[in-house]
């Protein structure tokens, strides 16, 4: 079939991906849908990199799970350091500093 | 989904793959960013073996070294000629080494290497149990207030990780204004935004800030980051390739062959577009213009104020550089399409950064604001998209970074007994009580004010000047309307330390230890000489005005 | 390359502003003198100016040229012709006795923290601002001049805001933060002006390729640097807004009665007899000389707003209550003539604009630093607050009325020859406007006399019953300036012959003639 | 030599100005010295003149160059010739009698010293206006005597009145003087120059508009000066200031300086008619108006001012007549200063003997204790009203004949105008003498009744009483002195110029007329106060009266019109500059505030609400490019 399709999946998963971050408050759930949005993309870059025929694609889509892998590692480090703090991991509780 | 499809996309992947030959590195050209790395690398080892009491020293020593001969090498290569003549692309394609990234490297090196010093600055806190300690939680781990954390403190425990992790920031800043391929890019913004999110959530005061900002930080960076790679995902579909070189072929449309997959995308204007413009947007989003700014002050304020100078230089000069090669080396076949978009956003920025710090009370705060509309201006020297542009947007970069990692240097002085005192009712008749301090403060605000005779003003001047040249004649007018306004809350700072009476409970100045005084002086320093007489630099940027393609 | 006079007479000033800076804060007094012995040596590098120069010589003299900032085309141009050395004369002339004026003024009132050092930094302020208004007169370079232009604003800021009546503030707490609105009100005026003047320099470099006065003039003049209509007109304006709010004309005015009120009366000297002079002087050298056509096509809308400032300032002069306002309003109003002579485009009229600039500088002088003398006695700026000072102090009262006298110009005090020359000036040229204009000659007798009369006449008010007369200092400060306003009332000529050749070659940038006697022109 | 005339006073005022508290005791006599010094300077080259021949009467004298500045002209030349020669005589010589009169009535005054050093000051501006060559420096001394008669005024400045009288004369006197600067300058626009050689002998060249403009606006010069309607409000104030002030610049020279600027500039005025009609208007109109004014003035001052007014109207008319009255402008304008300072200094004296009693209707009887004064004063009173014989039947004489021969309509109302002046002016010089010197001894019992001790009128010193005698003596013989053999002609006729004048009615008929008019005028103020008592009080009095003493309402005019319309303008204009001029600014840095304050609201620290606002950031971005390719 024609991998265009894959493309329009990529864009609907970003989608959903980005409109949870928009509407979801738990910050776990919110840095779910930003890995959500991060394998849209590497969905996309397969597809392309199968039109293209070339690997280039592939390469970076592993270098992005790399990247995921780390930034969870990070991400959940400062939002456990949050919820311990807080007891709550809402991000909308955290709104001390604003104006 | 039908079986032969399936088989044929089998098929096609089982194919034999050409074999790849082991990549070639130039080693010696990118020395400043893996003698970075490395010090980084031993930074984490020492947190390993080296016993407590020994380790603030040994990393310290380690940071400094390393930034120093990282910085040796920058100049090395440049004195080879690399930043002009010999500019060429090493580690097959992944990384420039040419002009505009040595010299933005210099300055990142430099910044870093300031901002270092006020990380290690011990003298301002007063000693918890008889041990020195820094801007910098205890235990990161422990909740705010609890009893883990009072033991910590207690046990004199201080974080040096954040030397290891400046170094990797610092690595990763190297890396974005020279990455030139897409994956570069990629990996480097990553690099450079993981410290950094971790660095926001380690203050010592205000933990509770500290951690927002942290996470309001990550969040929004790993959003913004997200749909970068989207955009580089997009813009591979378009050219076939993440190389700069390849990716600008196809959009000029002078290509050696093409396949007729690239025939296919080639003709899909979409994708370039929107690839090209969610790219654009996360660089935006790190310099921070408007409507991607909303992070800053927020970051800005709750962050460390080491950390905030250090973000506020270092991250600005990267981003701008990376936002540079993007638009120079890959896009210029579609300057038409983009400039205008840049000028709305230049100008957004530009106002909405002036307008919105005239109202502010808290300095970080205020400073942040000054800061998206530095981005403006500085933006209005990118449209510009000629020789001049470029090397005036250098010059901006390396004037502004310094003034401001001074700046905020200053602020960690001004300080009651809740640790800094940033609300600016406090700095009410500073001048009175420390003039020197609020003197130099001064400077640094007549200098974002773009007063003539300070690095600001040069600054500026070389921006819009590149701007009118490149026709932005409109633009160059509404910059001059917003540091006007601009001005405004510059002088309100000043009226406030000079003549208004000192608060009798207000907060007083730090005697801080040499190391934030270098700092501080540094940015004098810099703020003057490029004031009086930047022609050596002016040169230096005109000299590194050219990207490699 | 012979010794950089027109360099020297600049960096002096600065060097002491620096080494007043530098004194410990014990010694006050020492700061003081330092700081006047650098003042009396910049004049007397001045005076070496006023000799050196030669009337009859080359337009700009004792020109230095070092290439600054090469990458903006900026080099480091300097030389006067007869207008710049005039001003520079009255600069260097007036600087020692404001500060002489001003000796007490800045004397901490409370003790702040031991590094608190208000006397050491009012004179080095003063020291610095004049150096930067000196280097402005001097620079032949857009960019250069620019730059001094924006960064005098810096020490008169601080000057203003930090620097107010002490005894008229004694107890009240609102004059401070008045003071900080005056001082913000005049940097946001002169900075918004500065900056609109910016993009306009940044225009000019784009179409000219070149900030050097001297070689755009050049360009202009042979033709080889034709500017679009359009574009001359708008880089006009920017610098023609900057210049006017300096100046200031009509309706930009409104910072100058703030700044002049709450500042000590040194100040409010230094503010209109030599910061705004460099408005109108620059008004003369760079508006005329790079936009001439421009300059033409503006003239007849700015001599109207110069009209309208003339009788405007005169009028609210009239309705002050406030001395240091009135004053104000009337610098005001004379600003008015200057601009108006200037754009008569008349040998006359910028021949007496030139004057004028000297002469107000030294009525302005006497009258304001004699008015705050008084101030400080009585710890009032109202007048309504005085009476009878004359009984008690004759001598100030007639150094006032003097004062008084040249500020409406009557013959025999300097003042009155410049306006008559701007009169004419603007006279033969538009004499609807010339005759007008003399409306402000009777105004400028009705602000004054009511002045001296609410204030030195009619019996003698318990309050300043006790009133000392001029002290020695201020006599010292105020005589020298008076006896200038007679010798140059009567004996202008060692002036106009300096100014008179540089106004020529400024109306021949301008393609100006003065018009024909009338009697000639039927012949 | 020229130049010692000017230099003598203005030395004496700055070493007595300058010269401070150290000179108070001899400060008197050293004004006095220079004043007299300088007086005698005058004769000197007057008899240097008289050895010339008519023609070469005329002595420039070039100092130096003044305002340089390409086709402008201006150096200070003085120009000495019959005309100026006069005027140099009358100022010096009636100045150095009233410099000694002085020394006597400011005896117990502490300022004296500075009131020398006025009285040089205003010598050497009045020289400097009648010897000046060129306009400009004319005004220099036109605006010099401004100033010290402003000084002089409002001398005892602790009375408010004074110094508001001193302000007000000043004011007035300045918008004279916006006429003579715009005359100048219209003179340079035509002439390209403004000295009187080149000025006058151009006048052929231009157009008689012009001329009637420059002619014009030199007219609106001379009444400030010369206090003629409509600008004589502050005459009648300005005696505020000491007698001698009153004498000598307000009766005998200063404000005469308006008839020699018309007389001085002729030449103009004879090549435009309507600016010479102009003239004898205004001459004729202040005649009548300072008649009418004198009859109803009980402060002896006053009236006598209000006189001197009149008594310019006179020489204006004459000046205005041309060529056919020149001559007895200047001819009465030296008797009138002789008789007219006279006067003056009898009622310093008086007021010296009354304790400075001003109010002739608390005089009465004085004859018997101050004889000098009551002789001196009475020569004076027969020489203004023109009895034949004395100087002012002379001189007014013959401007009344000069009037009648300008010939048509015109020529009879200025002669019956003339005639009707001389008249009224009979009756209330008559009305002064008598309510002063004759009747019962009023200032007994007014004293008594206003409860102060009775004034002990006595004669003057010697020092006052000298210069009076003086000044009669020149009062009485001055016009036949003058007239016998048309000497004063002759002498003025080079300058001036003279035609002669063909009365309708013979010149013996004219001197008739007059003599019968102020023989009536004199049996009318005898049947009113010398037949009945004056009363204590001014009766409330006629209409027309009671308009006289508020001087015909010109005051009341003025106030009404100038300074509250002037207060109300520059209220509402103060208002303007705060809330409009400044408001406009002021607004829009609010305006920019609170823009500001909006904005900062959307910064509402929700991390999701910034989320959004980079999603939609990045759409419009999107957006935006992808619009820019479509387009």
């Amino acid at each position: 079939m024609n991998p265009v399709n894959y493309l329009y999946l990529a864009a609907l998963l970003f989608t959903i991906g980005a409109t949870g971050v928009l509407i979801r408050r738990n910050a776990i759930v919110l840095f779910m849908c930003i890995e959500l949005m991060l394998n849209a993309c590497n969905l996309a870059l397969v597809a392309f990199s199968r039109m293209h025929g070339n690997l280039d694609g592939q390469i970076v889509a592993f270098f992005t799970m790399v990247v995921a892998a780390a930034e969870v590692v990070v991400g959940l480090a400062i939002i456990v350091s949050l919820f311990r703090s807080r007891h709550s991991a809402s991000v909308d509780d955290a709104s001390l500093m604003k104006l | 989904m039908s079986t032969a499809a399936v088989h044929s996309l089998w098929t096609i992947a089982a194919d034999p793959i050409p074999r790849i030959d082991a990549p070639k590195i130039e080693y010696g050209q990118l020395s400043p960013v893996l003698i970075v790395v490395g010090a980084a690398i031993v930074g984490m080892l020492i947190e390993a073996f080296v016993p407590r009491r020994a380790r603030y020293y040994a990393q310290v020593f380690v940071s400094v070294v390393a930034l120093c001969a990282s910085f040796a090498a920058v100049v090395a290569l440049a004195a080879q000629g690399y930043g002009t003549t010999k500019a060429h692309i090493a580690a097959m394609g992944a990384v420039a080494v040419d002009g505009p990234a040595l010299f933005l490297q210099g300055t990142i090196l430099l910044a870093a290497l300031v901002g270092l010093f006020t990380f290690a600055e011990r003298r301002l806190d007063p000693a918890a149990h008889g041990n020195r300690v820094d801007s910098f939680a205890a235990q990161a781990s422990s909740v705010p207030g609890s009893d883990s954390e009072k033991a910590a403190v207690k046990a004199g425990l201080t974080t040096t990780e954040v030397f290891p992790l400046l170094l990797f920031a610092v690595a990763g800043l190297l890396v974005f204004p020279a990455a030139n391929d897409l994956l570069a890019l990629f990996v480097a913004l990553e690099v450079l935004s993981l410290p950094l999110y971790l660095l926001c959530a380690l203050a010592r005061r205000r933990r509770l800030m500290s951690q927002e900002a942290a996470v309001k930080y990550f969040l929004l960076g790993a959003f913004a980051s997200a749909f970068t790679l989207f955009g580089i995902a997009l813009l591979y579909g378009y050219a076939g390739s993440v190389s700069y070189a390849a990716i600008a072929q196809v959009v000029d449309g002078n290509v050696p062959h093409i396949t007729p997959a690239l025939a296919n995308t080639m003709g899909n204007d979409a994708l370039l577009l929107i690839g090209a413009a969610m790219v654009v947007m996360g660089l935006l989003f790190k310099v921070g213009a408007v409507p991607f700014h909303m992070w800053t002050p927020d970051v800005y304020q709750g962050a460390p104020t080491p950390v905030t100078g250090f973000m506020a230089a270092a991250t600005k000069v990267a981003a701008f550089g990376a936002l540079l090669r993007l638009l120079y080396v890959v896009l210029p076949g579609m300057r038409w399409d983009w400039r205008p978009v840049m000028w709305a956003v230049a100008i957004v920025t530009m106002l909405v950064g002036a307008i919105v710090a005239i109202t502010q009370t808290d300095i970080k705060r205020l400073l942040a604001y000054s800061s998206i509309a530095h981005a403006g201006f500085i933006l209005a020297g990118v449209i510009a998209t000629s020789r001049d542009g470029v090397s005036s947007v250098l010059f901006y970069l390396a004037a502004y970074s310094f003034v401001t990692i001074g700046a905020f240097a200053v602020v960690t002085l001004v300080r009651d007994a809740g640790g800094e005192a940033t609300h600016l009712s406090g700095w009410a008749g500073l001048g009175r009580r420390s003039p020197l301090v609020a003197a130099v403060f001064a400077v640094f605000l007549l200098a974002f004010a773009g007063i003539p005779l300070t690095s600001g003003f040069t600054g500026k001047f070389a921006v819009f000047r590149a701007a009118a040249e490149g026709g932005a004649v409109p633009l160059v007018v509404i910059g001059v309307i917003a540091s006007a306004v601009a001005a405004f809350f510059y002088i309100r700072v000043i009226v406030l330390m000079f003549f208004s009476e000192p608060r009798p409970e207000g907060p007083t100045v730090a005697v801080p230890s040499p190391l934030t005084m270098a700092a501080i002086a540094v940015g004098v320093v810099a703020t003057v000489v490029l004031g009086v007489a930047p022609q050596y630099f002016l040169d230096l940027a005109n000299q590194a005005g050219v990207f490699v393609r | 390359m012979s010794f950089p006079l027109l360099t020297a007479t600049a960096a002096l000033p600065a060097v002491g502003a620096v080494a007043t800076a530098a004194v410990p804060a014990a010694r006050r007094t020492a700061a003081k003198w330092l700081a006047l012995a650098f003042s009396l040596g910049t004049l007397a590098l001045a005076a070496t100016i006023l000799v050196r120069f030669d009337p009859g010589g080359a337009r700009y003299q004792l020109t230095e040229s070092h290439s600054w900032i090469a990458a903006f085309g900026v080099r480091y141009e300097l030389g006067v012709d007869g207008i710049a050395v005039a001003l520079i004369g009255l600069t260097a002339l007036l600087v020692p006795f404001v500060m002489l004026a001003g000796w007490h003024d800045a004397d901490p009132l409370e003790t702040g923290s031991r590094r608190w050092r208000p006397t050491q930094g009012f004179f080095a302020l003063i020291l610095a601002l004049e150096a930067m208004v000196i280097l402005s007169f001097e620079a032949t370079d857009v960019f250069l001049f620019y730059i001094f232009f924006e960064a005098m604003l810096i020490p008169l800021y601080f000057l203003i805001g930090g620097f107010g009546d002490r005894a008229h503030e004694r107890g009240e707490k609102a004059a401070s933060t008045q003071r900080s609105y005056a001082a913000v009100k005049f940097l946001l005026y002169n900075l918004a002006g500065g900056l609109i003047m910016l993009a306009a320099v940044i225009g000019l470099y784009v179409v000219a390729g070149s900030f050097s006065l001297t070689e755009i003039a050049q360009a202009r003049a042979d033709g080889s640097l034709r500017m679009a209509t359009g574009v001359e007109r708008w880089l006009f304006l920017g610098f023609f807004f900057a210049f006017a709010v300096k100046a200031p004309l009509w309706p930009l005015h409104t910072w100058l009665p703030n700044a002049m009120q709450e500042s000590t009366a040194p100040v409010a000297v230094l503010i209109t007899a030599v910061v705004d002079k460099v408005g109108t002087f620059a008004m003369l050298r760079f508006c005329l000389q790079l936009f001439p056509e421009a300059s033409t096509w503006a003239t007849p809308v700015v001599l109207v707003l110069a009209l309208i400032s003339i009788i405007y300032g005169a009028l609210l002069a009239v309705g002050q209550r406030d001395i240091k306002r009135l004053i104000a309003y009337a610098s005001i109003s004379h600003f008015g003539f200057i601009i108006m002579g200037i754009f008569a485009m008349t040998s006359q009229g910028q021949s007496g604009a030139t004057l004028y600039m000297v002469n107000h500088g030294l009525s302005t002088a006497v009258l304001m630093l004699i008015a705050g003398f008084l101030i400080s006695r009585r710890g009032s700026r109202l007048i309504a607050d005085y009476g009878g000072v004359q009984k008690v102090a004759p001598v100030l009262a007639g150094t006032f009325l003097i004062g008084s006298l040249a500020t409406l110009s009557l013959p025999g005090l300097a003042p009155f020859v410049s306006e008559f020359l701007v009169l004419v000036g603007t006279f033969t040229r538009y004499p609807a406007i010339g005759i007008a204009a003399t409306l402000g000659i009777v105004l400028a007798a009705l602000y004054t006399l009511v002045l001296y009369q609410r204030t030195m006449t009619g019996p003698v008010r318990k309050e300043v019953s006790a009133m000392p007369d001029l002290r020695v200092r201020e006599l010292v400060v105020v005589a020298p300036l008076i006896v200038l306003l007679i010798f140059l009332g009567v004996y202008p000529k060692p002036v106009t012959d300096i100014v008179n050749p540089a106004v020529q070659q400024t109306m021949s940038d301008v393609h100006q003639t003065d018009p024909k006697p009338e009697v000639e022109a039927a012949k | 030599m020229i130049a010692l005339l000017i230099a003598a006073p203005l030395l004496g005022a700055a070493v007595l100005l300058v010269g401070g508290r150290r000179l108070d005791a001899v400060g008197h006599w050293i004004g006095t010295l220079l004043a007299s010094a300088s007086f005698v300077i005058g004769l000197v080259l007057f008899a240097d003149l008289l050895g010339r021949e008519a023609e070469q009467r005329t002595v420039v004298q070039h100092l130096f160059s003044w305002i340089p500045v390409a086709g402008f002209q201006a150096d200070v030349a003085f120009r000495l010739d019959q005309l100026s020669m006069t005027f140099v005589l009358l100022i010096t010589g009636v100045g150095s009698l009233i410099h000694v009169y002085s020394i006597g009535y400011m005896e117990h005054d502490e300022r004296r010293r500075r009131f020398f050093g006025y009285l040089n000051l205003f010598l050497a501006a009045m020289l400097l206006l009648v010897l000046a060559d060129n306009y400009l420096l004319l005004y220099f001394g036109w605006e010099g005597v401004g100033l010290a008669s402003y000084l002089l005024i409002g001398f005892w400045q602790h009375k408010p009145s004074a110094a508001t009288a001193a302000k007000k004369a000043f004011l007035v006197n300045r918008v004279g003087d916006m006429g003579l600067s715009i005359a100048i300058m219209l003179m340079f626009l035509t002439f390209g120059s403004f000295a009187f050689e080149p000025v006058l002998s151009q006048v052929g060249d231009t157009s008689e508009g012009r001329l009637t403009a420059i002619g014009l606006m030199l007219l609106l010069a001379a009444c400030g000066k010369s206090a003629q309607v409509p600008l004589q409000s502050w005459l009648g104030d300005a005696m505020e200031g000491p007698t001698p002030v009153s004498a000598l610049i307000h009766a005998a020279t200063m404000v005469t300086a308006g008839v020699y600027l018309i007389v001085r500039s002729g030449a103009i005025f004879n090549a435009a008619p309507d600016a010479q009609l102009a003239v004898t208007v205004v001459g004729a109109v202040t005649l009548l108006f300072g008649a009418v004014v004198g009859c109803a003035k009980d402060d002896i001052k006053k009236a006598l001012a209000a006189s001197t007014m009149s008594q310019i109207g006179y020489m204006m008319l004459a000046a205005g007549l041309g060529p056919l009255g020149y001559v007895f402008a200047i001819m009465h304008l030296v008797t009138h200063g002789f008789f007219k300072a006279g006067l003056f200094l009898g009622a310093g004296s008086v007021m010296h003997g009354m304790n400075d009693e001003v109010d002739m209707r608390k005089y009465g009887g004085l004859r018997r204790y101050m004889p000098v004064t009551f002789v001196t004063f009475g020569l004076g009173y027969l020489a203004i009203i023109g009895f034949p014989g004395l100087s002012g039947f002379f001189s007014k004489d013959k401007i009344i004949e000069a009037a009648f021969a300008k010939g048509g309509t015109e020529g009879w109302i200025l002669g019956g105008v003339a005639l009707l002046g001389a008249a009224v002016t009979a009756f209330y010089m008559t009305r002064v003498m008598l309510m002063t010197f004759f009747g019962e001894e009023r200032w007994r019992d007014r004293a008594e009744a206003s409860g102060q001790a009775a004034a002990t009128p006595h004669e003057s010193p010697g020092v006052m009483t000298i210069p009076m005698i003086v000044l009669a003596v020149g009062s009485v013989f001055g016009g036949a002195f003058f007239s016998i053999g048309d000497r004063f002609l002759h002498w003025l006729e080079p300058v001036t110029g003279h035609s002669e004048g063909h009365p309708p009615v013979g010149a013996w008929a004219v001197t008739a007329a007059t003599v019968v008019c102020l023989l009536i005028g004199v049996a009318v103020a005898w049947a009113q106060y010398g037949r009945r008592p004056v009363p204590a009080v001014a009766p409330r009095g006629s209409l027309l009266t009671r308009a006289a003493r508020r001087d015909l309402f010109q005051d009341d005019f003025n106030h009404v019109v100038l300074v509250r319309g002037g207060e109300h303008l520059t209220r509402s204009l103060v208002y303007v500059d705060h809330t409009l001029v400044d408001g406009v600014v002021n607004g829009a840095a609010a305006s920019v505030g609170g823009l500001s304050g909006r904005m900062r609201r959307l910064q509402n620290g929700f991390a999701r609400s910034y989320a959004v606002s980079m999603f939609g950031g990045a759409a419009l971005l999107v957006a935006a490019t992808l619009l820019m390719r479509a387009v």
